[in-house]
């Protein structure tokens, strides 16, 4: 079995998406000669040509709003937003329009795009380097929301949002770019919309998704020490969410806390938590609790370690979520 | 090569429809039945550009924004347009659509609040949604070209937007990334004076045809109520974009003799001698004029023409008046390509709602 | 008493803090020789001088970021975004730069400012006329919230948020715009940070704020018919947000149901039930339900009645809850 | 007026140090103190810039965007300034901070990753934070200036920014508000030929400097490396915006002879030679050569203008090195002017949790 990193397998689902349809373009800044920031699309440009992989002006607005009328014309572009908070000058153009051209348009355009933003902290980034926006985008009806936790599943859903004829935001969970997996990368994984239970426990569900799934399993290793086994739940996509998958895993255990990176207020959580309230209320023997970023700005990288929710916090939350 | 012209605009026609440029005159393209077809253009367009306000006033909209005063841009500009291009509009283009034949009655379905867009097929029309965040819809413009470019399309954008718009980033993102890529679009601006209640002179402190320059490609200034000049620079530009993948900025200087919409009360902001000033420079009238000398209107077609810039008035009336709202839950189908679980859910409460008030209601 | 609408409070409100801080400017699209689209700025122009309040190029980023550089020179800006819609091209001043220059810059510069957004449906507005965007500025830390749902504390809002030394997204429901109340306009009412309890009552609580309010009120008229007596509360601003005033209403009736404009995934009616089942979980008689807009992107005004949460969904929802 | 300059730039000195235009030479209102200051400026920030490049390598710096080669640019254009004036810096501008007098540890505190803006007292100093979204500090120039002019203050704004940031919205929506509204600020374009890996054909169709052309008012392109011509045009500009309210456009010419960041690897897109061919237009170089056929090098001067030089960079090393972070708790007290309920909840266990911490570390 070969071993890749996430890097890696977006680089290959890059790959493969453009072979098996010659309408995929690629752009973004510094996309081209350099292969992104991150490498993500290393030497992509020199294998299929400056035409399928240009780098554009610095400009994000104009690349999201080019990469719609790019669809308008057959074509699938996939645009790369360089870090997280520079997808925000991008956001009238996402929320405007890209959201709800096939709304607007009653159906007769597919605004089949993907916008992939690395998101997310833990690597000694700068400010405006480490952030998790995925409310600003998964509020937005009319968008789906995807955000793998590891390098198989990210070339699978990475492949699966270029296809679909659905505008996707692409989250890249940063701090796993270098976590590595063995195994067969195929587009044939999980579908958009299902969770995934990466481990089986009974006391107590996290949920969580992208580089948080990771800190989870972790938690969960160290709760095991204790004897507490942990069910860790993947959500994968935030839009559509699943939230069948959701509801059996608060049922299961009755017990929930969500883990995440962005700060708490109106964060992601709180719709998991909205969500297992209203479809498991009567299972549920605890309060449904947030371990998540603080609600001040992303800090300077000496100190995210505290910022982020650490193995400690989640133990502590389900301490009390367990005591209950 | 960047083109630079001077600082006044093109002009072909006098304001009392004289030529005041035989040689572009007659190097113009334009047969007899051509220009018939354009006064009658313009003529449905003033038609249904005020029945359309007579239709608001009346209840049958709930707000509509009047061109008038700005036919010959548009039906100069569109005129210029081959079958494959396609059209990137703003919220004011209904002179566009008719060039275009673009269903009205669909189109007004915007402005009554029964659907977004107004556009029924706009692939297939070549013809935008409407595009109400100002400036925004310059990108799509310009990402429809490259895409036509990289098809090597014998096509180009034009996209249409105001005299505020430029004061967008939007509008200054698509023109710098046309002008690198080179792509086949034609940047047209109706300056019409007047962003809402803010004049262009409080939008910017240059000529808007200027702007050009920041982008490396030709700026034109036209005379926006002589619609042959806006044709001819408009025919430039879309040969340019096709043929060279130069793009061109086009500022058609025109005024919005309206409001800014039927909701605006212009008198708070603008004297009504500066209106009346401008309707010397009534568009129509001067073509009018125009053709009149050139022997053109004889009583047969301008009957015609009338009578079918009426029918079509009042075809757009009789589509539109009491036309029924679009029910709820069918927009649900449009909001992905799929139906998630988490939305039909909502759906279905929709209908299990409305059904229920039917119910009632019967 | 005087009778005064929504709209006459706010432009008081911007009288009063004008005439008793001459820093404080007035700038946006329209809001000079017209007095604004909706008239909140109404002759303010003819009364305290084109260079108090000035009329902006058509740039919403221009404005959220000039208004940022005058903040800096000491000046007290109040910029007004046209419509909910066209607040989103400023996004990205927002949140990397308003939300953040306290905090980047060690508490040593107050980015004192005042962004208005008329916001919310109802009206019969055309496309990008009728949003809630209100969850993008209530998750970005650094932002303070508010939306008033009466014209008295619409007055009193507004003059603090223009006290204020915090960046303060003062939304404006346009539904509510020309409700009347009688009353002295006055900056002594309740502070940010608390909720107010509009109608008392023991069998269930509605949360709600700006244009919900009062339709929440409606609901519990109409629940009182039947003898159901439900405590509506008012948050009034979202950051900061009442938690005790939360919990506390959820203790009372222990059977909630939030209401809002705004889609439902990931709306700050999700903020809500993730705090009152943090807070007070064991008081909970049933789940915490939400009624919303539907996730889907607005649609066209002649349908927006049956997209808005109406009296009869907050009651089905209420039977839910009370039948649990 | 709108004044226009041929498109090759303003130059006083030749590479190789002579001057070349002389009367443009004595015009300049620089004693030999000036220019030896200058010139230690320039020493100061090569050095302190290559000290910040070692301390990145040796884990002292998370990160580090050097400006070697830019010092013309850069001390040229600041030591145009008066001391009322404010600069908006971006996050290359190690230069302009020497030149006015920024703490350069609590400034490489940005870099270390210990705090956020890197500038200690923005408003006293008239220094903004360090500002890494591209172009956004752009509108924040222009809003102080506006503000500076209701206030009429005798002062500009200068704002700094790279070629790359020219195709952003705010560049020009800044740049057009500021035309509109006269307001005295100098848009400093380092045109160093690169963002990151896109050089400036890509990046734009048109030279920089005439963008201005869009927003009615100058634009002017210099040799970036000659700083005695960046002091010139930015001295004009200067006194433009102060005594006019005309803002200007200055596109500085010169060339990123280092790699984007520290983290970047320039060989990837970038040739050796094209870096080394810019080595023959080292700024410090040239200026040295100008100071020594002036006279103005005697060894006492130029040793301790080496020394300072090496002092400063020793001064920022022994500062940042080992630098402990700053408690985040201490972070909390700077998200609002007060302490919200919700965050002081928060606060509270990040207290409890660090305490905790500490507690079993000891
Ligand atoms: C981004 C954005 N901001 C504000 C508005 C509100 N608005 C609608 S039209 C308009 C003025 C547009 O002026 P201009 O571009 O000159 O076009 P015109 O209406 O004159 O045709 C404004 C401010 C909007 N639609 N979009
Ligand atoms: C809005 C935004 N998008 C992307 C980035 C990532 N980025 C940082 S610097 C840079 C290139 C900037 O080039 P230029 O403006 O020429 O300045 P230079 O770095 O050459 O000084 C990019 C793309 C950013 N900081 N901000
Ligand atoms: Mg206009
Ligand atoms: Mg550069």
């Amino acid at each position: 079995m070969p071993e890749v990193t996430m890097v890696q397998a977006l680089n290959e689902g890059l790959r493969f998406a453009m072979q098996e349809d010659d309408r995929v373009l690629v752009l973004g800044e510094d996309v081209g000669k350099l292969g992104g920031v991150f490498r993500v699309t290393d030497r992509i440009q020199a294998d299929f040509g400056e035409e399928r992989v240009f780098d554009t002006p610095l400009a994000e607005s104009a690349i999201a709003g080019v990469s719609l009328g790019l669809a308008m014309a057959g074509w699938r572009p996939v645009a790369e937003m360089q870090f997280d908070a520079f997808s925000y000058p991008a956001l009238d153009q996402v929320i405007s329009h890209i959201a709800k051209y096939r709304f607007r348009s009653v159906g007769t355009v597919d605004p089949s795009l993907v916008i992939r933003i690395p998101c997310g902290g833990g690597i000694g980034a700068a400010e405006h380097h480490s952030e998790s926006p995925e409310v600003y985008y998964a509020h937005t009806s009319g968008l789906k929301v995807a955000i793998p936790s590891t390098p198989l599943d990210a070339f699978n859903l990475l492949v699966r949002s270029i296809r679909d004829p659905d505008p996707v935001i692409f989250f890249e969970p940063k701090s796993r770019y270098w976590s590595k997996e063995s195994g067969d990368l195929s587009p044939d994984g999980l579908p958009f919309g299902a969770a995934r239970t990466v481990r089986e426990g009974n006391h107590a569900t996290l949920v969580a998704w992208g580089g948080m799934v990771a800190r989870c399993l972790q938690a969960a290793e160290a709760a095991a020490e204790d004897g507490v086994e942990l069910e860790v739940v993947d959500l994968r996509t935030l839009v559509p969410l699943d939230l069948e998958g959701l509801a059996n895993a608060a049922k299961k255990t009755g017990r929930v806390v969500v883990v995440h990176e962005a700060p708490m207020t109106a964060g992601f959580g709180a719709e998991v938590v909205a969500r297992i309230v209203e479809d498991a209320f009567e299972y549920l023997e605890a309060p449904v609790l947030r371990v998540t970023g603080y609600d001040i700005p992303y800090p300077p990288a000496k100190v995210e370690e505290h910022y982020l929710p650490s193995v400690d916090r989640i133990l502590i939350a389900l301490e009390r979520v367990l005591s209950f | 090569m960047i083109e630079t012209r001077p600082d006044d605009a093109v002009q072909i026609l006098a304001p009392d429809g004289t030529v005041v440029d035989s040689q572009a005159r007659t190097s113009l393209d334009l047969g007899d039945e051509d220009l018939r077809a354009m006064y009658r253009a313009m003529l449905v367009t003033r038609m249904v550009d005020l029945e359309a306000t007579a239709l608001q006033r009346q209840g049958e909209l709930a707000v509509y924004p009047p061109l008038l005063g700005q036919e010959a841009a548009q039906i100069g500009s569109a005129y210029a347009l081959g079958e494959e291009d396609f059209v990137f509009p703003s919220y004011r283009e209904v002179g566009v659509a008719v060039v275009r034949g673009i269903d009205l009655v669909e189109y007004m379905h915007f402005h009554r609040g029964t659907r977004h867009g107004g556009i029924a097929d706009p692939l297939g029309s070549r013809f935008a949604e409407i595009s109400v965040p100002v400036s925004s819809q310059v990108l799509h413009a310009v990402g429809w070209a490259l895409g036509a470019r990289l098809d090597r399309r014998n096509a180009c954008a034009i996209v249409y937007f105001g005299d505020g718009a430029t004061s967008q980033g939007d509008f200054h993102e698509g023109c710098n990334f046309a002008g690198v890529f080179g792509c086949p679009v034609v940047f047209f601006c109706q300056n019409n004076q007047w962003a809402i209640s803010v004049p262009v002179q409080r939008q910017t402190a240059a000529p808007i045809w200027k702007k050009a320059e920041a982008y490396g490609f030709p700026g034109v200034r036209v005379d926006g109520n002589d619609v042959l000049a806006v044709y001819k620079v408009s025919r430039e530009a879309v040969a340019r974009a096709r043929e060279e993948g130069v793009p061109t900025l086009i500022e058609a200087v025109t005024y919005r003799m309206g409001p800014h919409s039927t909701a605006d009360d212009a008198t708070r902001y603008r004297a009504r001698e500066d209106v009346d000033a401008w309707q010397t420079f009534d568009p129509l009238e001067r073509f009018r004029r125009l053709l009149d000398s050139e022997g053109l209107l004889d009583p047969a077609f301008v009957d015609q023409a009338e009578a079918d810039a009426r029918a079509e008035a009042a075809r757009v009336r009789a589509g539109i008046q009491g036309a029924p709202p679009r029910p709820l839950e069918g927009f649900f189908d449009h909001a992905f390509s799929d139906m998630p679980e988490f939305l039909a859910r909502q759906r279905e409460e929709v209908v299990r709602l409305t059904s229920e008030e039917e119910g009632e209601g019967a």
